[in-house]
């Protein structure tokens, strides 16, 4: 049953570099970003996940502060995946604002349009 | 007492308490700043010195019960690990952000949004100074993106000009994919070795080197190639150093490139793929590159006419010199030739860092006090601004190599080291050499010309502008008189410690 | 983005609250239950951006100060990271206050323990609050743009 | 096993889920309709997430990804247009 989620990020991933490579507007391309942040999560999130003899692991926090006898699902990518997101919300918040200002400035989200600097 | 913790604490500090210290006023503010950067820069002197003359590496492992030292024994925390080469980044980049932010409080005098302007300065340095100390490859991630954000905002700060929209639009999306990438490579890793030290990794990875961790090494490299401004994906790099504002250009070309691009491929080649990788593969892999930079970025600054877009193809053909010492030394890793060539890398990215420094805050005071960059409109600037002529010369004397400052010496052993693994490499420097050369006789031809009316009603800048641009000529000429003395006595042992791969991993491993 | 109509403004009066209720649930339970300063933050923070929204920019404008929110922001900052220079004399971030401090120290799966991480927690889902509230705010200050 | 066979389709379903609306993030023309579709993506990753026992990511994700983001991103179309363009 993992292969699933895998294959689902890698496509998750294939998609928002596709879109980021192919798409010209510029809120597409925040949203491409997005999708390609998601599907890096997604990787993450799964390699925390592991199987083992046919039982399935849980979150520490769940079983309290006693002795936890499932086997524990790993805690560190959820703590990367959480920095990931922090991360993500800012930079998107910067992307947007910064279109924003290009609106006013070329009066187009056209990729093609911010061609005034040379090279 | 131990110092290693406060090169992180105290800009942090800075950045939390700037919005508190700017209720008080604008001067406040400033001096607040200028007073957080320049007790960053005395931690990391005693940082250096402590590490120089012990030429040990330092293990700090954040909320332990013994921070200090050898044995982290189940590496789950974050670890600081430092040793010559970091000390000294870290050491460059205090220094540069301290003269950086003291030029801006001129510089920047007439801009408005300046309480974000100085949180985002300390920011940038914060973030360029974790990258140089962590050991642990996600916590460099998170640095890397602090660094990048506050980078992405910085050169968009003028937000009422195109140009800087523009410019900051084309750097923030490269610049988001490129970590993404690398985020990407950071998660493999994590999928086939379970751990995220640096050190566990490199060992894990010695006994065990997969497909996997060799796709991850190319989408690692990638995304740094990306940040460093490598060719193929220089074209960022001249939209966005111009556009910034000059003080920001000085850090970005001195610094921001090298901490988050070259800085992290030499810690990543060689501290942690360094015993499972060929070094010889990717040390030609990283070559190639290398070359490329080398010709294209400087044989592109010839044909500029806007001085600080001149400046920056400049910083690309020198990140080329910087790559190719770091190939030459991975592809040569274990001779002496290999050694020479990454103490040439290091000492080219200290000197690099001081020279475009003073070039970028060059081209900020003529843009300051004439308006225009334009080099068709500034011959003749030796007559009225003779003092920041000077150090325009200065500058451009040791970036070309001339023999009593600084740029020679680093040069040289670069020249040197290639021409020893081979003599194709060494003419290839040389020709990139001589397109260095004709850009900047330009620029001084333009500058020693015939003065035009527009350049008469110039004068020199304040003196908060000319004092930093000072003390960095100073530098210049006081490295360019001991160059022997500093390869011998720092970087010599910051490449050997940088080479010793097997003792930065037993620094943190504790012998295990 | 002017103000919404009245059903909205009438149900967002009603969930405002509630939103805030369980964004502070949240960070304060962050060491027992899943969630912390950042998830909390972020949920109260969504309550701003829903007053935002549903009132608009006028009626934000009443409620908030840009000095303060930022002066609020700042001093999260610091208070994470005194917190984290509490435990000093060992280690940056070691928990000094856990098995040895005034309070924070009761039993394991009590409210009042784990040591330092209620206090990390609440000066993070104080600064992530501030600092969305004023992100979002400052997106929506910007004039559109015309011909 | 019966329990392992029900959790895989339960997180087949909404594996599923996610990757229509990531193809509808990508190819509406309207931004708009765009953004909604990236909320839904969002929530349903946080749903998977929460299968996945990763409650702190789940709640992060919801709160961020269906919430924050869709509003900066809305506020971004009002200020800017709501349609891709054509390709010329």
């Amino acid at each position: 049953m993992i292969p699933f989620q895998f294959i689902t990020a890698f496509l998750l991933i294939f998609m928002g570099v596709y879109a980021f490579l192919y798409k010209r507007n510029l809120l597409k391309l925040i949203l491409a970003l997005d999708v390609i942040d998601s599907g890096i999560h997604l990787l993450l999130i799964s390699f925390g996940y592991r199987l083992e003899n046919n039982v399935l692991p849980t979150a520490p926090i769940y079983t309290g502060y006693e002795t936890v006898k499932a086997p524990m699902v790993g805690p560190l990518p959820q703590a990367l995946v959480l920095t990931s997101i922090v991360i993500g919300v800012c930079v998107l918040s910067l992307a947007v604002a910064l279109t924003i200002n290009a609106y006013r400035h070329y009066g187009s989200l056209d990729v093609n349009k911010l061609r005034r600097l040379r090279g | 007492m131990n110092v290693l913790p406060f090169v992180i604490i105290i800009p942090l500090l800075g950045v939390f308490s700037l919005p508190l210290v700017g209720l008080v006023g604008k001067k406040a503010r400033e001096a607040w700043a200028l007073l957080i950067s320049g007790a960053t820069l005395g931690v990391t002197s005693k940082l250096l010195y402590n590490v120089w003359s012990t030429k040990e590496t330092l293990v700090y492992t954040l909320g332990a019960k013994s921070p200090m030292g050898q044995g982290v024994g189940f590496p789950v925390r974050i670890v600081w690990e430092v040793d010559l080469l970091s000390a000294i980044m870290a050491f460059t980049i205090a220094f540069v952000a301290f003269l950086a932010v003291a030029y801006s409080i001129e510089y920047m005098r007439h801009d408005t949004g300046l309480e974000k302007y100085y949180v985002l300065i300390l920011v940038l340095e914060l973030g360029m100074l974790g990258i140089v100390l962590t050991g642990d490859i996600f916590n460099f991630y998170v640095f890397l993106e602090i660094m990048s954000i506050a980078s992405y905002a910085l050169v968009a700060f003028r937000n009422d000009t195109w140009e800087g929209i523009e410019a900051g639009i084309k750097y923030m999306f490269v610049g988001s994919l490129a970590s993404s990438f690398i985020l990407l490579g950071i998660a493999l890793l994590y999928g086939q070795y379970g751990t995220l030290t640096m050190a566990y990794l490199a060992e894990k990875m010695a006994a065990n080197f997969t497909l996997t961790a060799k796709i991850a090494l190319a989408f690692l490299i990638g995304g740094l190639l990306f940040k460093s401004g490598a060719v193929p994906v220089h074209m960022w790099l001249a939209d966005a150093h111009p556009a910034a504002p000059s003080s920001i250009s000085a850090m970005l070309s001195g610094l921001v490139i090298k901490a988050g691009g070259v800085y992290v491929i030499a810690r990543i080649a060689f501290s942690v793929f360094g015993m499972a990788v060929n070094l010889r593969t990717l040390g030609w892999v990283i070559i190639f590159f290398a070359c490329l930079t080398l010709i294209v970025g400087n044989a592109m600054a010839v044909v500029q006419t806007d001085m600080k877009r001149l400046l920056a193809f400049s910083s690309v053909g020198q990140i080329g010199y910087i790559l190719l010492g770091l190939g030459i030394g991975l592809a040569a890793y274990g001779t002496k030739v290999g050694e020479i060539a990454t103490a040439g890398a290091i000492y080219h990215t200290v000197n690099h860092a001081i020279m475009k420094a003073l070039l970028f805050m060059v081209a900020g005071a003529v843009l300051h006090e004439l308006g225009t960059k334009d080099l068709n409109e500034l011959s003749g600037l030796a007559k009225t601004m003779p003092k920041t002529t000077f150090a325009f010369i200065v500058g451009a004397a040791a970036i070309i190599g001339l023999p009593p400052l600084n740029g020679f010496a680093s040069k040289w052993l670069l020249y040197e080291s290639s021409a020893l693994f081979n003599p194709f490499l060494g003419a290839i420097a040389i020709i990139g050499t001589a397109f260095c050369t004709a850009a900047y006789i330009r620029v001084l031809y333009t500058f020693l010309g015939r003065p035009s009316e527009r350049v008469m009603k110039a004068k020199e800048p304040g003196m908060a502008m000319l004092l930093p641009m000072f003390i960095l000529v100073g530098a210049i000429i006081l490295m360019g008189l001991f160059p022997w003395q500093i390869s011998k006595g720092v970087m010599i042992p910051a490449a050997s410690m940088l080479a010793n791969i097997k003792g930065y991993v037993l620094a943190v491993m504790g012998g295990v | 983005m002017s103000d919404m109509g009245l059903i909205v403004k009438t149900t967002a009066r009603a969930t405002i609250p509630l939103i805030g209720i369980f964004g502070s649930y949240i960070v304060a339970h962050g060491h027992l239950t899943p969630g912390g300063g950042f998830q909390g933050g972020a949920t109260i923070a969504g309550a701003g951006i829903l007053f935002l929204l549903a009132f608009g920019l006028n009626e934000m404008r009443k409620h908030y100060n840009h000095h303060v929110y930022s002066s609020l922001e700042g001093l999260g900052g610091l208070a994470f990271l005194g917190v984290s220079m509490l435990g000093f004399s060992v280690a940056f971030f070691y928990n000094k206050l856990w098995h040895s401090g005034p309070f924070f120290n009761g039993k394991p799966g009590t409210l009042l323990s784990a040591g330092y991480l209620p206090i990390m927690n609440l000066a993070v889902g104080l600064k992530v609050f501030t600092g969305l509230v004023s992100a979002m705010a400052a997106i929506a200050l910007y004039r559109r743009w015309r011909e | 096993m019966n329990v392992l066979g029900m959790d895989a389709l339960i997180q087949f379903g909404i594996l599923f889920g996610v990757l229509i609306s990531a193809y509808l993030t990508i190819t509406f023309r309207d931004l708009l309709s765009a953004a909604i579709a990236s909320a839904a993506m969002s929530l349903l990753l946080s749903m998977e997430f929460y299968m996945l026992h990763a409650p702190d990511v789940a709640i992060a994700e919801a709160a961020v990804g269906a919430g924050i983001v869709t509003a900066v991103v809305v506020y971004g179309i009002a200020k800017t247009e709501r349609w891709e363009r054509e390709a010329p």
